[in-house]
């Protein structure tokens, strides 16, 4: 089978082993039954195969540092290991991997060097490192524009909508039906940006089972049956100060959850996309028209090596963002403008290929394009519902124009 | 907020009847299928909220499964130009499409199949009349079908000039007078058990055989012995339609059952195509309008920096780039629509210069609104994903109807053979 | 080979001059204008193949320069609707678009001033008659010219809706019974000293107003004392079009000259947008049939395993997608001409609902051939930089059609302005 | 100024300091006069700038070993290195870029290991080397399909012309109306894949002053005034066994070829976008629209952010591919179909976003977008140039089926 080429110079051992495991998991618990995934509203099928991976394959734990129970992955191979390791959980089912990026990028804020924060670690990691169960966290992002409720503060164009009111030793935080990025109905912890009346701007963590938490139904959505997302509403919740992870000056460390979650979202759709190139070889291979095998149809192979062409240079630039986090030195903080627009740059570039060739693919499988049964249309609605949930294109060109022709009042 | 009505249409090509069936479908649309498409997805099995929808479009509000059948039948009499069937089809087809595309498939491959035979100049009175009772005397929606894909080369049946029908597995033999229809198809829109009507049989009489004499297309009541629909496939849209496989085993039926003869049968399955690619345009057409008016609603309600959000002009640059979209593909649609109702004027629907112009037409009507789907989602951010604001359902569905009839590159074979003459694709 | 005839257009909006106007133009056209317009790049100063062949069609051959004066004053009077006169411009700026988009522009700015005063139901015929003389008694080619471009904020004079004229810096001020105009513009089709007919030029009579009735359209003969046309810009491609600079220096001209009136001239300036965009679909149109027939002789002569390189079937999907756009362009290009020539139907050209529809089927057209001839030039491998396909030529020049009148981003504004009832853009 | 960034671990201080020289050579040689390029038929302009960048500051030595005269840079610095150099050629003018990129990519084939050809380069380097005079070099690649002549022989379904016939101590060369590469009407050497009767593919140097060598007109072209090229017939040529550079099994070296020619193609596009950007951002700053700076408007914000974007993945692809040239160990010899597909689909990619962003920026600055004088539309059409002499699209996409779905009768 031709490779797609990536960066390998960077990829430690432990990261190909760790691949080579994930693949058998997706291999042996998840394809033969993720077709019934969608209809799978109680996740019978999806948990066990998500506690193999989350739990016993210690995926969980691959954020935490080891003295606090977790991987402890040395900060320099942590992009690319987390990259080839979602590569293959996208292979088998992207939901599972978006619920995981979620909550890797959340826990970043507190388990990454040089913002580690030794007193939430000893206080949440245990919780992750520990468990036999999944365990999930969830992002509250601001959005371009609001449907309820009205804007607190503003960053980068997008409305903050959850207000935090300072006091004694505990926090206040109120707002109204919010739309997480990921997981709002399973999740146990919501890593929330959120505002002062003042305008200041605030990451805080929130504990799902804290009073005023209140979840709405699972949101019925085109795909990621694996993650089950909910709007949220916060009302009166109080919050220990030491929940509040970054405020003030250091908010600017929030740019660095956007550079992770990017970069997972980009590693997912790879996956995604080498699956679907797998089953549309096999598919072009086998398939005769017009006499021939499907492939050796010109006007067929022009569509096939779109998906080609498209996967391979997602793949090329997922890697060069993934060296890109790993070297600050060179690259600048994985938080600043430069880094974490980068890293939107890509993943829109990413998650529009990933829809794009998944639609072509299917052109090419016909009505089995569209059926469950060929095993690719989950896919398509998969990486379609990340590319949406990652916010849309617009904010992503606004933060691009900001930076490069520093405008001043987009 | 934006509706339909503020994309222009011709307004010389409209048909008379136009008047009395728009409104009846619009209330339809908006009265019991935009209220309820959000639940058909679930409803993929058993149809429970999608029936009754069927039936006022096919019996009790719009009588449309009678359409093709003369009054003397008990049928509306659309068969003549001069009531311009198709122009009153597009009208149908673009009202019931911004609600739901499968629903306005389900309704358009009910007539279908009896294009061939029932709209001027094709018309076989004798069969029509044999049909009238199965669709005119009932209470009951009987949907059609065009059983034409297999379970290998889908596409290949339609590829008329190139496979000529070699590849068709569905062998109907003569025996007497009767023919014997054997063989297995794929995929017809309103299988899956939901055709009660007659379905339209593409057979050839010889197996293997490159001779346009053997190519055959056979009706069959779908009540008819040894005919026999599997259940319906699961997939990534389009619920409210049902599709599965299809059997046909030592099926009989009369020799007067031949649509119309060796040679004439496959030369006239050209204007299947350009009729189903009409139909493909309707509904895609009016999903388009729809799509303009959910984005409407979504930026109007949407605050942006103290302001609907569709006044955020780099918004409202996409909004106006799908709008531009939905008034070519209206106007597309009726021209088209018009192309059918004046054969006089532009040639028959089983020419190739007007197949070519139809699937063409297709081709460009549904490719964008995929993509006008797709950058609509997007445009939506976290709720694109949202079965809320049926957007991302409009986007599953068009990507099935770009993949139907053959898909795009079937249709950029048979545009190109055409306007550039080529003799071998 | 496939030929601008191959793609359908609407026969019942066929102007009743076509039969003998199309075939003139096309004449022209395939003898004089394809034939040299591989020359016209060096040909930007001095027109010496140009020339000749914009007096053939102003005047020898196709007397268009007459086209809209009453025959009682020596024109042809194709200001009435019953001729369909933009049906009629349609023919003839596809025919000669399809030789060179740059002298299909000359040919329409020449009419386009006047359509503001010379086509129903905007007539003003005692202007008409003083300016009959200028176009009707010569056997010279007399350009016409919209000088509404100003140094900066380029396309802010036609956003009226948002800018109100704020912007113009060109003030013609009533002296008794005389206009007295200063001012620059930039940029006009025909200037660079070829106008020598009427320009049209807007103005403002109080600087920086932002009331309509400030907003005025005044007539200039470009022999007027203190006009001043500079020399031709080089630019990307369109050589066989002139522009430069042009300053108004203490003009004076009849206060008759103003086209309408404080108020009706804001209002009617809209039309100008919509028969400029209705022009540039008519090049653009035109271009894309040519398109077509430059590849089909390319890959019918170039061989690829022993046969034509169109019967490769990559290669042909790309020409049909492109002649599909052709066809939808040609459509598109005569629903526009309709929708101008059946006011009764559709609204007046100055409507906001007939500018909205005009301009955003500008965009789609002309992006559409922008993307397309791309394509094509991306198909001709090393022979699409090759001037001896003209291929690029059409590239260069739809670019140009792209950004001229506000360019892409204003006619999203503008559509999107009417669909969505945004207020603020 | 923000940076579009790249892989910056390659990067030598000499290519540092060479692409400062050039970006300073294009600034006082090249940016006073572009604009008169396109009428300067009798490079009056053009040459005395060429010679200073050829010439005097060495550029035509690049590719040659020091032992032969050549600048002799490392074999792993060399990709990024004429990366950097070409960037900024392109910045000042693409054509320059391409004559350039025709002449290095030609002599690779002897000057690169592992297949220096000691023989060839003693007579050639001298030529590059020891000249007062710009040399260029003009490659002769078959085609996708043909307008005149008839096919030898087949190569990835591009049609070789040209015929060579194998005789004693001599090769006969003939070959009809080909359409070069590059430089055709102005190349001292041209390097040309041809075959013989038994389909025996090779590469052969045929000096332009052997008899024989006949050049038609110079192409009147949408751009790249710099590079004059034409149509060339061989009749007869004769040239020494010694010009057969490769044969038989050695043809697959052709590859390699493929693989410097698109770097450095892709290397000029980026430069050329950059100074688009440059330009651009100059314009959307200081032009009022509506009231205020044209970037401080959503509508324009999102085609600035677009050209942004396109440029910004391009430079990483160019960089990726450079460090591909560079690490055979790693990825694979350059001249294998894995390495020289990769160049081909970066090359796509890059030379197609330069087309559209610069394209995009013209619809930004209205007629100053397509007037000489708004100084962006030369660099639209000079892309658009190169772009087509790469061949176009479709046979990559060929090459990419055939690669990724093992076709095997396209």
């Amino acid at each position: 089978m031709p490779e797609f080429m990536y960066m390998k110079e960077s990829i430690t051992d432990y990261a190909g082993i760790m691949a080579k495991t994930i693949r058998e998991w997706g291999e042996k618990e998840v394809l033969p039954s993720r077709k019934e995934y969608d209809e799978d509203y109680e996740h019978k099928l999806i948990y066990p195969a998500m506690k193999k991976l989350f739990v016993d394959m210690g995926l969980q734990k691959l954020v935490w540092p080891k003295e606090y129970g977790g991987a402890g992955i040395e900060p320099m191979a942590l992009p690319t290991t987390l990259v080839r390791a979602l590569e293959e959980v996208g292979k088998a089912d992207p939901g599972m991997g978006f619920v995981f990026a979620g909550t890797f990028s959340l826990f970043t804020s507190i388990a990454l060097e040089p913002h580690v924060n030794r007193e939430l670690c000893t206080e949440f990691a245990p919780i992750y490192c520990e468990s036999g169960e999944v365990r999930t966290g969830s992002l509250i992002f601001p959005e371009q524009g609001y449907l309820v409720g009205k804007e607190v503060a503003n960053i980068k164009g997008r409305s903050i909508r959850v207000r935090a009111e300072p006091g004694d030793n505990e926090w206040v935080v109120n707002g109204e039906e919010l739309r997480p990025v990921n997981s709002g109905a399973m999740a146990d912890i919501f890593g929330v940006v959120c505002a002062t009346d003042s305008g200041e701007i605030a990451y805080v963590l929130i504990p799902s089972n804290l009073e005023g938490v209140k979840r709405g139904d699972p949101i019925l959505k085109t795909g990621l049956a694996s993650d089950k997302n909910a709007n949220v509403s916060l009302e009166n919740v109080k919050i220990p100060d030491k929940y509040v992870v970054w405020r003030g000056e250091d908010a600017k460390y929030i740019g660095e959850l956007v550079s992770w979650h990017t970069l997972c979202c980009c590693a997912i759709c790879v996956g995604a996309m080498m699956d679907t190139y797998k089953t549309l070889k096999e598919w072009s291979t086998t398939r005769i028209i017009r006499g021939k095998p499907l492939k050796e149809n010109p006007v067929d192979a022009i569509v096939l090596a779109d998906v080609a062409e498209e996967i391979a240079l997602s793949r090329i630039l997922t890697y060069n963002l993934a060296n890109t986090l790993s070297k600050s030195e060179i690259y600048g903080d994985r938080w600043s403008d430069e880094v974490s627009t980068l890293a939107e740059m890509i993943g829109m570039y990413v998650a529009n290929a990933a829809s794009k060739v998944i639609g072509r693919a299917m052109e090419l499988m016909a009505s089995m394009g569209y059926a469950r049964e060929g095993d690719i249309e989950k896919h398509w609605r998969d990486v379609k519902t990340i590319q949406s949930s990652m916010g849309g294109s617009m904010p992503v060109l606004m933060d691009i124009a900001r930076l490069f022709y520093e405008c001043e009042t987009l | 907020m934006v509706s339909i009505d503020d994309f222009a249409r011709q307004k010389e090509y409209i048909s008379p009847m136009d008047g009395q069936y728009g409104p009846i479908m619009r209330d339809i649309t908006d009265n019991e299928i935009i209220p309820n498409r959000g639940k058909f997805d679930e409803d993929w099995l058993d149809h429970k909220y999608v029936e009754p929808i069927m039936k006022d479009i096919l019996v009790d509000k719009g009588s449309l499964q009678k359409a093709l059948f003369p009054t003397d039948y008990g049928g509306l009499s659309f068969n003549y130009l001069e009531y311009r069937p198709a122009a009153l089809l597009a009208r149908i087809f673009e009202e019931v499409g911004r609600g739901d595309t499968a629903i306005a498939v389900a309704t358009g491959v009910t007539l279908w199949p009896l294009t061939l035979i029932g709209v001027e100049p094709l018309i076989r009175m004798d069969l029509l009349e044999e049909f009238a009772p199965i669709y005119c005397e009932t209470e009951e929606p009987m949907f059609g079908m065009m059983a034409m894909t297999e379970p290998q080369g889908g596409s290949d049946i339609e590829n008329v000039d190139h496979v000529r029908g070699r590849t068709i597995k569905t062998v109907a033999r003569l025996e007497g007078d009767e023919w014997v229809i054997n063989g297995h198809k794929l995929w017809p829109t309103n299988s899956g058990g939901a055709t009660k009507g007659v379905m339209a049989v593409i057979c050839t009489t010889k197996s293997g055989s490159l001779d346009p004499n053997d190519f055959a297309v056979i009706y069959v009541p779908a009540k008819t012995k040894g005919v026999r629909q599997g259940a319906p496939y699961k997939k990534a849209g389009m619920a409210a339609d049902k599709n599965s496989d299809i059997w046909f085993e030592d099926v009989r039926v009369p020799k007067e059952y031949r649509a119309w003869s060796p040679g004439l049968d496959a030369e006239y399955f050209r204007s299947i195509g350009s009729w189903g690619c009409f139909g493909s345009i309707g509904f895609a057409a009016g999903e388009l309008c729809d799509t303009c008016q959910i984005l409407d609603q979504h930026f109007s309600d949407r605050i942006y920096r103290g302001r609907p959000m569709k006044e955020f002009d780099a918004v409202a640059s996409v909004l106006a780039d799908i709008a531009v979209d939905a008034q070519m593909a209206r106007w597309a649609l009726y021209e088209v629509a018009h192309t059918l109702d004046r054969p006089d004027l532009y040639g028959n629907s089983w020419s190739p210069a007007v197949e070519a112009r139809i699937r063409g037409t297709k081709l460009w009507v549904v490719d964008t609104a995929v993509r006008d789907t797709e950058k609509a989602l997007d445009l939506l951010g976290r709720y694109g994903y949202d079965r809320a604001w049926a957007l991302e359902k409009h986007w599953r569905d068009e990507k099935i109807i770009q993949l139907w009839l053959g898909g795009r590159q079937l249709n950029q074979m048979i545009v190109a053979r055409w306007f550039y003459k080529c003799e071998t694709l």
